[in-house]
């Protein structure tokens, strides 16, 4: 992995890119939010924000855990280590509908294998549905984050393949294609930030993703040859503020201390 | 009034050729000793449910047993892809399987309109995403409280059979669960016939202590077996965790079709029961799963005579 | 983050006049002593909402401060009719009231899509009967998977406020119930503003030892009032039985406006707060009501880390 | 309360107009029946049917309680006694989903201010709906359980204010107007008898009520007087059966001892 170097107060930190990722997803947490937590970078982010600024975050899970508190680093959504100290376990059907549909979800992650200019997402299939070149695992929650929660963040590498003008599938609805809006299908919210490896994206008015900061040492050029698009920059684009010293002792001593997600802290 | 059995008599007895077959669980509670025998006993043409397949539809996949594959998200959870399925639908290996493909709210939602004979469950989602056009079970209708607006409706799900397991359950198949219950307790109202195995038979006042608890009750129950450990590699809450390392192997195992199958010969084929396959798996691993124990505060129900 | 205070707060804070106003509870848990406090606070307007408005409607109803009552059976259970809701629906005595009248199935269905932002739910029944032509929220959509099907849906019910009881919580509201829970956890998911009162404040360890029995999670509750006895004539599971003697005599007291004033005039205006209605009650009283001990069977979540 | 006398084997027994209505209703009562049961007379009922030929019946009520086994009379479908020892407690929503709907309760008992000629019942008001004579309770769980049990079992006392032969309002649909069936609407099963004071009244295939037994002592014109419109008689007509001796000490001793329901057995 490539790495960057980071000035805090009085002392340069190293950090890999998903580190990075890690803590700028974190930032996007507000201490009253909960957030329906996947494994991987979006839980990494969402227990860093715990215990950094949003020591209040409700963490649920697709298994129908509710305010998880886990003992240590859940390997699936449905890790027994999210069910004990939970505030509540409901089924899953009640998960779905009393939490998600029922606008209890403020903020979801989401990452996928296309991830589109308006923000739709494929994790269904590559090529044609019927006939797919890749058969991907398909929507489990995905298509009810996208849906139902009131922000969703996305997370994924940048690179080309990943980010096609238009997805093979929708299996998470973003803006859709622009004619139709959300509201209007009843979908609540709608995808606020994509955060990758080169830089964080948001939307615009018309639901279209353009460039809000690039990770330090990465170029315009390497955005664009890694998009699949033409990919509109923000009139000031500016630097993705990186981790600090104790963010990362957190992630590599106490949130992945055998590096699972972050290969090592390295 | 018993229904205990062995799984071997349960599943022949449940289980016909052609029939739609519900393995309940999410992570938590999967029936992977159920799925091991139902390979043993060569079926060739099950429609196999489940919201997430996860290794027991994969091995059941290699095997062969599956003509069509009902689900919501097919991968190897925290891990990766669930390589047997890609090959059947990828590749046509070991042969062709039919796919219908839901989201998870969606298909619980299936699950939840057949528990309750629904005629359909509506939700708000599924518009907007690629599945309704491939799926005729995704319908809409008009909300007659806003005209304007079309909801995605599913029908119920109704399988001939659902294979579920709990933590504990009385001779006549009441069964408490707790942890994560998932789909179970709509998986067990749903189907015709269903096969209930646990980690321990309990007298029926101990389940009656608590009835609230009670997701399962005894008369949706056909056939009760008792099979510790039944769920691993996936975990039973309060008894053993998730073997993460079986997830880890298989999908190394798994990378051809040919390794997937001297796998099953090993772990599958290759023993009678589960109590050998977990004679196999050795004390040392079955060490290394347990939790410590942390008990849930009483409740008193009162006697009110 | 303790939401606990008593109830004269929680009442004049989380009540408007005007406001829908659900109180849960079937037969078990029902919340008389808000019910008391909402009496003593004068309030003229409400709608009100319950599946069975039982005494504790008939004395809000009697007290003038119902405008609407939505129910779906109104009566007193086991004993005969309500007195007070009939004289003001066939005499407007005290003041006429609007009545939104269901079956059980259709206003729990009701607030079963509240608590779930559901478009409408469907249901296999008020086909056929009167209510239907009585009542605009009863409307019929075809069923999309038989079109010769005509389904009976409803729209879904989220009441102002819902005010609802629990044995025990913890001082951030989440809640632990057991017998029976009727209509109680989705009456707070469908509110905008929930007054959880409990037989007992416990702490949140003693809460999350037991995630599934958790109905109620803080997360919707607004306001936490521990009020031992709060459910009385009415009975909380475990800690005491149902006054059945009360029910008997408010059909003496409940014979004439006059006397049901009277009534409210000793037992509602002529107390402060429920400890001083409890104390009225008398020791006697109490110790009738109380069962003997019947503890369920411990569950071990087990501890993982 | 009239009362009636009745031979046993080598026993007469005295048995007042209640009991005769339990033990005749015990009787529709089969081993593996699971029954949706009300207070008072269907409760007695019940439980008598439990601790004589059908010891598996299996009670459930609107409370949601499942298989409840009470150690004393219930007073109310919600009592404790119905909860503590019971097989399963649900909500309230899933009792009449999962159970009724379900399609798993086989009896449902119901009563009813009016019963109509074919068998539909009003329990909601007398007169216009809008501006009633008499307002009834409603239908609580009434219309569910006429719409989705298999069989229904009526029980109520012969009046001709009670027996009109068109209800003022459905309540709980019966055989409706003859016009549309049960079946095209989509309602499982339908009423199967009427059990009075009286007599016990079945249907025909065409819905509506005829008088299948009469009670001993009773004739056919106070039957006729008793019901609001010409009554038709099975061509066999034949005498209700009695209680026993056993049935009564059950009914005297053991399920109302107190004599809440029967009047102290007098």
């Amino acid at each position: 992995m490539s790495r960057g170097d980071a000035t805090d107060s009085d002392e340069s930190v190293d950090y890999t890119d998903t580190e990075l990722m890690i803590t700028r997803a974190a930032q996007e947490l507000r201490n009253d939010d909960t957030v329906l937590v996947g494994v991987g970078v979006p839980n990494l982010a969402c227990n860093l924000a715990k215990r950094t600024h949003a020591p209040d975050l409700q963490m649920i899970y697709e298994s129908g855990t509710v305010d998880s508190n886990p003992d240590a680093l859940p390997l699936s959504i449905g890790d027994p280590v999210l069910a004990t100290g939970a505030r509540s376990i409901v089924p899953m059907y009640e998960g779905f509908s009393r939490y998600l549909q029922g606008g209890r979800v403020d903020v979801g992650f989401l990452g996928g294998a296309q991830i589109d200019k308006r923000g739709n997402i494929n994790s269904t299939a590559i090529g044609d549905y019927g006939d797919p070149t890749v058969r991907l695992p398909g929507s489990g929650g995905a298509c009810e984050i996208s849906s139902n929660a009131h922000r969703t963040l996305i997370i994924a590498p940048h690179q080309k393949r990943r980010f096609p003008e238009s997805v093979d599938f929708v299996t998470s609805p973003g803006y859709l294609d622009g004619e139709e809006s959300r509201e209007d299908l009843g979908l609540r919210g709608g995808p606020e930030a994509v955060i990758t490896d080169k830089a964080v994206m948001k939307f615009d008015d018309d639901g279209e993703l353009y460039v809000e900061t690039l990770h330090p040492g990465v170029t315009r050029e390497e955005v664009q040859a890694a998009t699949g698009w033409e990919i509109r920059f923000a009139d000031d684009v500016t630097a993705t503020p990186t981790p600090d010293a104790d963010e990362i002792r957190l992630i590599r001593e106490e949130l992945d201390p055998d590096g699972v997600y972050t290969g090592g802290g390295d | 009034m018993t229904k205990v059995t062995d799984m071997t008599n349960a599943i022949s007895g449940a289980v016909d050729e052609g029939d739609t077959v519900y393995l309940g669980g999410f992570t938590h509670l999967i029936p992977f000793a159920a799925g091991h025998e139902i390979i043993r006993q060569g079926y060739e043409d099950l429609h196999l449910v489940r919201a997430t397949p996860d290794l027991v539809f994969d091995q059941l996949i290699a095997a062969g047993c599956a003509s069509s594959v009902t689900f919501s998200w097919a991968g190897n959870p925290g891990v990766g892809s669930l390589r047997a399925f890609r090959r059947a639908v990828e590749d046509g290996v070991p042969n062709e399987i039919a796919i219908d493909e839901y989201s998870h709210f969606g298909l619980v939602s299936r699950l939840f309109a057949g528990a309750r004979d629904m005629p359909f469950a509506p939700l708000r989602s599924l518009v907007g995403s690629g599945l309704p056009e491939h799926n005729d079970h995704i319908r809409t209708v008009e909300n007659p409280f806003d005209p304007d607006e079309s909801v995605c409706v599913v029908p119920p799900l109704k399988p001939d059979v659902s294979i579920v397991r709990a933590q504990r359950a009385s001779p006549e198949g009441d069964a408490h669960i707790w942890g994560i219950s998932g789909d179970v307790t709509d998986a067990a109202f749903a189907a015709d016939t269903v096969v209930l195995a646990v980690e321990e038979l309990v007298d029926t006042e101990a389940l009656r202590s608590d009835p609230n608890r009670t997701e399962i009750p005894g008369t949706v129950v056909d056939y009760v077996v008792e099979e510790p450990y039944g769920s691993h590699p996936s975990y039973t809450q309060g008894y053993y965790g998730r073997d993460n390392d079986a997830y880890l192997d298989w999908n190394e195992v798994s990378e051809s079709h040919e390794s997937t199958l001297e796998w099953l010969d090993e772990w599958v084929y290759g023993v009678d029961t589960r109590r050998e396959y977990v004679e196999k798996l050795g004390v040392d691993r079955l060490l290394d799963l347990e939790p410590t124990h942390d008990y849930a505060e009483p409740i008193d129900m009162g006697r009110y005579a």
